[in-house]
């Protein structure tokens, strides 16, 4: 894998139509964009993204995991609030401000270490964009990926193309019964703790993850989700708490960060 | 008609009506990708503290109508870390810099502008004498006339370079502590900082901030601010620079009707990191169409 | 579980905690066509004052982002029009009636309590001391604590009505008023009334409203309004009635948990007749879905 | 024609879906809603629509005259800034709220007078409602409409059908060279100052058209276009400066009223 933190490409804002919206059940959305020079991006990358027409509330752009670069990228939204209602109710044509790539995406995977993508609802967006670079460089990881219930489980197919993929749910209703983390302690012991973890979900399951890793003497980066005001840097309103005290800016520093150095009890 | 956009803030010239507002854009150099931000009439820095501060605890920021809350706390390298680390690229780069500065007493304010008055490459300092989001030190200073006029004095004795005050809408009559701030040798006068508001959870009951309370900024706040920088246009003689939602050239148009000289940029940075730049264009553009000067505009609608 | 709720403010029970602001629902009986507002915790009158005032000269209203600016001037038809034609009606409905009152001289507030106290069917007196648009004794009543004192005491003298206040938010320490109007016998305290804003045409280059500038209202506005009326549940004994931008139930919650015991709906009205009956309901079905009683939400966030 | 003042149907505050979107050129749009129960309105009146989905800005719904009334009752929009934007650019199935009818409609015309209708730009919709209901009554309008050039005059046809239509160009693209009065003033001597004048359009227009018709002994109802927040007579936001001083209020005392009764020239 290609070094991503140097050589990055240059963010740039641009405005740019609608090409599709692909419904998947009632609340996750895939929103394809079409962009006259292509977006380059690296997996773990983000987007801030914002309708051109929306006048003045919402005020602030959303931040959005790049799912796919190039001339057609694309996002995942899971509805939430206003934003992501107004996101996935959109329709093609409709223009978009797009500020992109933004932020530190996934370290590379060191050669000796096996890499096991650990998903969380939309926190499985950066991780099939990692999965399928590794894929291209005929690296295949191992992909675990948690919801409540199958319908939490988007692009749960797509994951499957690129990887080993293993699913858990709190019901029972696809995969495993229970949380990726049981999956988890299968995989550490499969890989005798030869694994380095990419981890993306919600912040309780990162922690717990980052824990076991911990545990397991393993790397683990994860992707943080904060809110933020501006995506690059100048807002200072990411701020994580780091181990040993201070903030880092999730925008800026990550969102991609080593998991151990986020003090994620605070 | 080709338009001239500069204006004159006092002694000093600005290439154009355009500033980008303190703690909405970094210390300049995170726009580096985007444009080049010596074309801007000013950035005001971060407010730089004595000592570096890391601000508050999160979540830090979050939306509201039209706007958003904001609770940094201040978070700075330091004036030392600045002048060594950034101030060289931003001269090189002949940037018209101001700096923001901060400090809880009169004497942290004095000794601020006595180490920012030794560097070269600062065009003027902007005293905050109004941020909310600190515990101490913050507000104190900007709802009373008499600790304004002591600020402003003291840090006008330890530096040559002009001292603009930025003020606080939170003063019952922002207009009596403007005066008392021209009084006291302020070169220009800076409004508005933001207005604290509260947000609360109803799912958790929590306020959204862990400071509780932030400060107000965007367009929901812009009829405040234009109001406020009439009131202190019509106060003072002393040049004033609008600052409170502005995000297209008609917001920046409509503050120099109101009085102001200049106006200044804050979140919708955010937004789009080349709102400064558009908004400068669109002045001149409007102006073009018009045939008018821009500083022609500043006060139109005074009276 | 099925939710009841009542609300006390002082002595006076209301049927639920959802008002209507003055000068936001006429005198009610507009509302005839849409739904009995016999139903509301209240509805506050159009201000009253001793004479009929004819109001200013348009335009009188503009939009601004999330919110609107007004500077009606307190048009309304007099103490004594109001009951002899609106009351009598409003009695006869069972609405509960607030009277809110304004004037420009101590005497004049008190005339006008006088006048009132005579009726039947009054529940509260709100005392309007922070009216921005007018020329004469809107805002320096408000600002001053010496003042709002005086006003209240005097109208607590002439009536045995409940009498609240409604405070300006433009007072540098909303607490401060707060505090000397409890001291001086309010019953209640209403916060906040609007802000006044300015608003200039840039094709113009003339204000948006005849008056210059108006008050500022509708959601831009309620993080402020929440923070004021924080800060006025943790200065005082008496309950607190919020106001500003509330639009839906989870407005009212959210000042509900900031301290407040009922909420006033304004500018929302305008948007939907029915904005009051609806948020009313909306707080019973966010109370019944938690298994709750309204009245555990007054102040949970004041911490 | 039936008294419109009296038996007033009943406003309602209703949340319907945009039918159809009619474009006339760039600036005009016939937006028709789709109701489940029909929209009674007599001419002149008019309904507060805004968008369901519009959040927080632009905060007020504007008022727009009723064109047709009914099952799916119709408005034309001209753009003339963002809340009327929004409304143009609308596409069938958005939700809207429409609040009507409001205000009063045109009082009957008198038997012995002609109606002559005067309408500049989008001050042609009260006015075709009216000739419609005159139509029906057996009655046919003389209609003046004037424009600074052929595409401002939107709903010439419709206006044609029901009434007898003489049109005035400022840049003489269409219909006479000049401005709507000088079409006023043939039409008062034809009808030998038997005339009931009803006019809607710009301010200037209608003060014009009032001063005529006070010169000629001729009653005139105008149709006012102020600025409204709730448009049924609570913010006290439409006021109107009255002959003699006070103010009427443009929502609840009209938009139709006397024109005679306006001080125009403050
Ligand atoms: C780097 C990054 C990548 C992300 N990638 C995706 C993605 O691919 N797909 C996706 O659906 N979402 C993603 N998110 C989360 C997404 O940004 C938020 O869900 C969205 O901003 C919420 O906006 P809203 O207006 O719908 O909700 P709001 O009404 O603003 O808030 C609703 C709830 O969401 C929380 N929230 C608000 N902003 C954020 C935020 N930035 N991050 C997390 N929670 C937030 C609020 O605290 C509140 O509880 C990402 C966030 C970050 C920081
Ligand atoms: C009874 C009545 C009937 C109307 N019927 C129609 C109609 O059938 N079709 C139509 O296109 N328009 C009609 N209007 C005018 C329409 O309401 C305004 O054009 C609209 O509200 C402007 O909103 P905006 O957000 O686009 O413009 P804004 O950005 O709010 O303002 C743009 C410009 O329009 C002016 N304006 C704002 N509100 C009004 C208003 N209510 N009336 C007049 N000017 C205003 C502003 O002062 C400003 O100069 C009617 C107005 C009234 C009072
Ligand atoms: C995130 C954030 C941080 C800010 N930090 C500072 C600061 O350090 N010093 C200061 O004087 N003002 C600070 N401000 C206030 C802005 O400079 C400006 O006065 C205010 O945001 C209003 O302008 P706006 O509406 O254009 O944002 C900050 C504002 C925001 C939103
Ligand atoms: C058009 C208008 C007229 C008002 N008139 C009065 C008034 O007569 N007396 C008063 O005390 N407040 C008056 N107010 C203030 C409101 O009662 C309320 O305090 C304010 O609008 C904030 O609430 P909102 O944001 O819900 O509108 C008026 C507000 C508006 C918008
Ligand atoms: S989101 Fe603004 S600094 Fe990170
Ligand atoms: S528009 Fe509100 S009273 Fe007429």
């Amino acid at each position: 894998m290609e070094p991503m933190h140097c050589g990055k490409p240059r963010p740039r804002q641009v405005v740019v139509p609608l090409l599709r919206r692909d419904s998947i059940g009632a609340s996750h959305h895939v929103l394809t964009f079409d962009c006259e020079q292509p977006l380059e991006a690296a997996p773990g990358q983000f987007a801030m993204v914002r309708g051109a027409q929306w006048g003045e509330s919402p005020f602030l752009p959303r931040p959005m995991s790049i799912l796919t670069a190039g001339r057609r990228p694309s996002i995942l939204v899971k509805v939430v609030g206003e934003g992501t209602r107004r996101l996935a109710s959109s329709e093609p044509g409709e223009l978009f401000t797009v500020h992109a790539p933004l932020g530190v995406g996934w370290a590379p995977c060191p050669e000796d270490r096996v890499p096991v993508l650990v998903a969380g609802g939309v926190g499985v967006c950066p991780l099939v964009f990692l999965a399928r670079g590794l894929t291209e460089q005929g690296r295949r990881a191992i992909a675990l990926y948690g919801g409540r219930s199958a319908g939490d489980l988007p692009l749960d197919d797509e994951l499957a193309e690129v990887t080993d993929l293993r699913i858990a749910t709190e019901d029972g209703s696809l995969g495993q019964l229970g949380r990726v983390t049981v999956l988890l302690e299968s995989a550490i012991e499969e890989t005798k703790g030869r694994l380095k973890v990419y981890a993306c979900g919600p912040r309780a399951m990162m922690a717990r993850v980052v824990e076991m890793c911990r545990a397991a003497d393993a790397p683990c980066e994860v992707s943080l989700e904060t809110i933020m005001g501006c995506g690059y840097g100048v807002c200072l309103g990411c701020a994580v708490p780091k181990v040993g005290g201070g903030y880092l800016y999730a925008c800026s520093e990550g969102p991609c960060v080593d998991g151990h150095a986020i003090a994620w009890e605070s | 008609m080709r338009c001239d956009p500069s204006v004159k803030v006092g002694a000093l010239t600005l290439k154009n009506p355009v500033l980008t507002a303190s703690g909405t854009f970094g210390y300049g150099l995170e726009f580096e990708p985007y444009f080049d931000i010596s074309a801007l009439g000013a950035i005001c820095t971060k407010g730089l503290s004595l000592l570096p501060r890391i601000g508050n605890a999160p979540p830090r920021i979050c939306e509201t109508a039209s706007g958003m809350l904001n609770a940094i706390g201040l978070a700075n390298i330091g004036v030392e870390a600045f002048c060594t680390d950034k101030l060289p690229s931003l001269r090189e780069r002949n940037v018209t810099v101001v700096a923001n500065i901060f400090a809880t007493s009169i004497e942290d304010f004095a000794a601020l502008a006595r180490r920012l008055d030794r560097e070269q490459g600062i065009a003027a300092i902007e005293v905050n004498i109004s941020c909310p989001n600190v515990d101490k030190g913050g507000l104190e200073f900007g709802v009373d006339p008499q600790m304004a006029a002591a600020v402003t004095s003291a840090v006008k004795k330890v530096t040559k370079l002009p001292v603009w005050v930025k003020l606080s809408p939170e003063a019952g009559r922002i207009a009596v502590i403007a005066r008392a701030c021209e009084e006291a040798g302020a070169d220009a006068l800076c409004a508005i900082n933001t207005i604290r508001g509260l947000a609360i959870d109803v799912q958790t009951w929590k306020p959204r901030l862990s400071n509780r309370t932030g400060g107000l900024s965007g367009p929901a706040l812009k009829p405040i601010a234009i109001r406020m920088v009439w009131e202190v246009a019509k106060a003072v003689k002393v040049p004033v620079i609008g600052i409170g939602g502005v995000t297209c050239a008609e917001d920046a148009i409509e503050f120099m009707l109101a009085g102001a000289t200049a106006v200044q940029v804050g979140s919708a940075n955010f937004r789009d990191p080349l709102a400064a730049h558009k908004i400068a264009q669109g002045i001149v553009d409007y102006c073009e169409r018009r045939a008018i000067d821009p500083r022609e505009l500043i006060g139109k609608a005074l009276l």
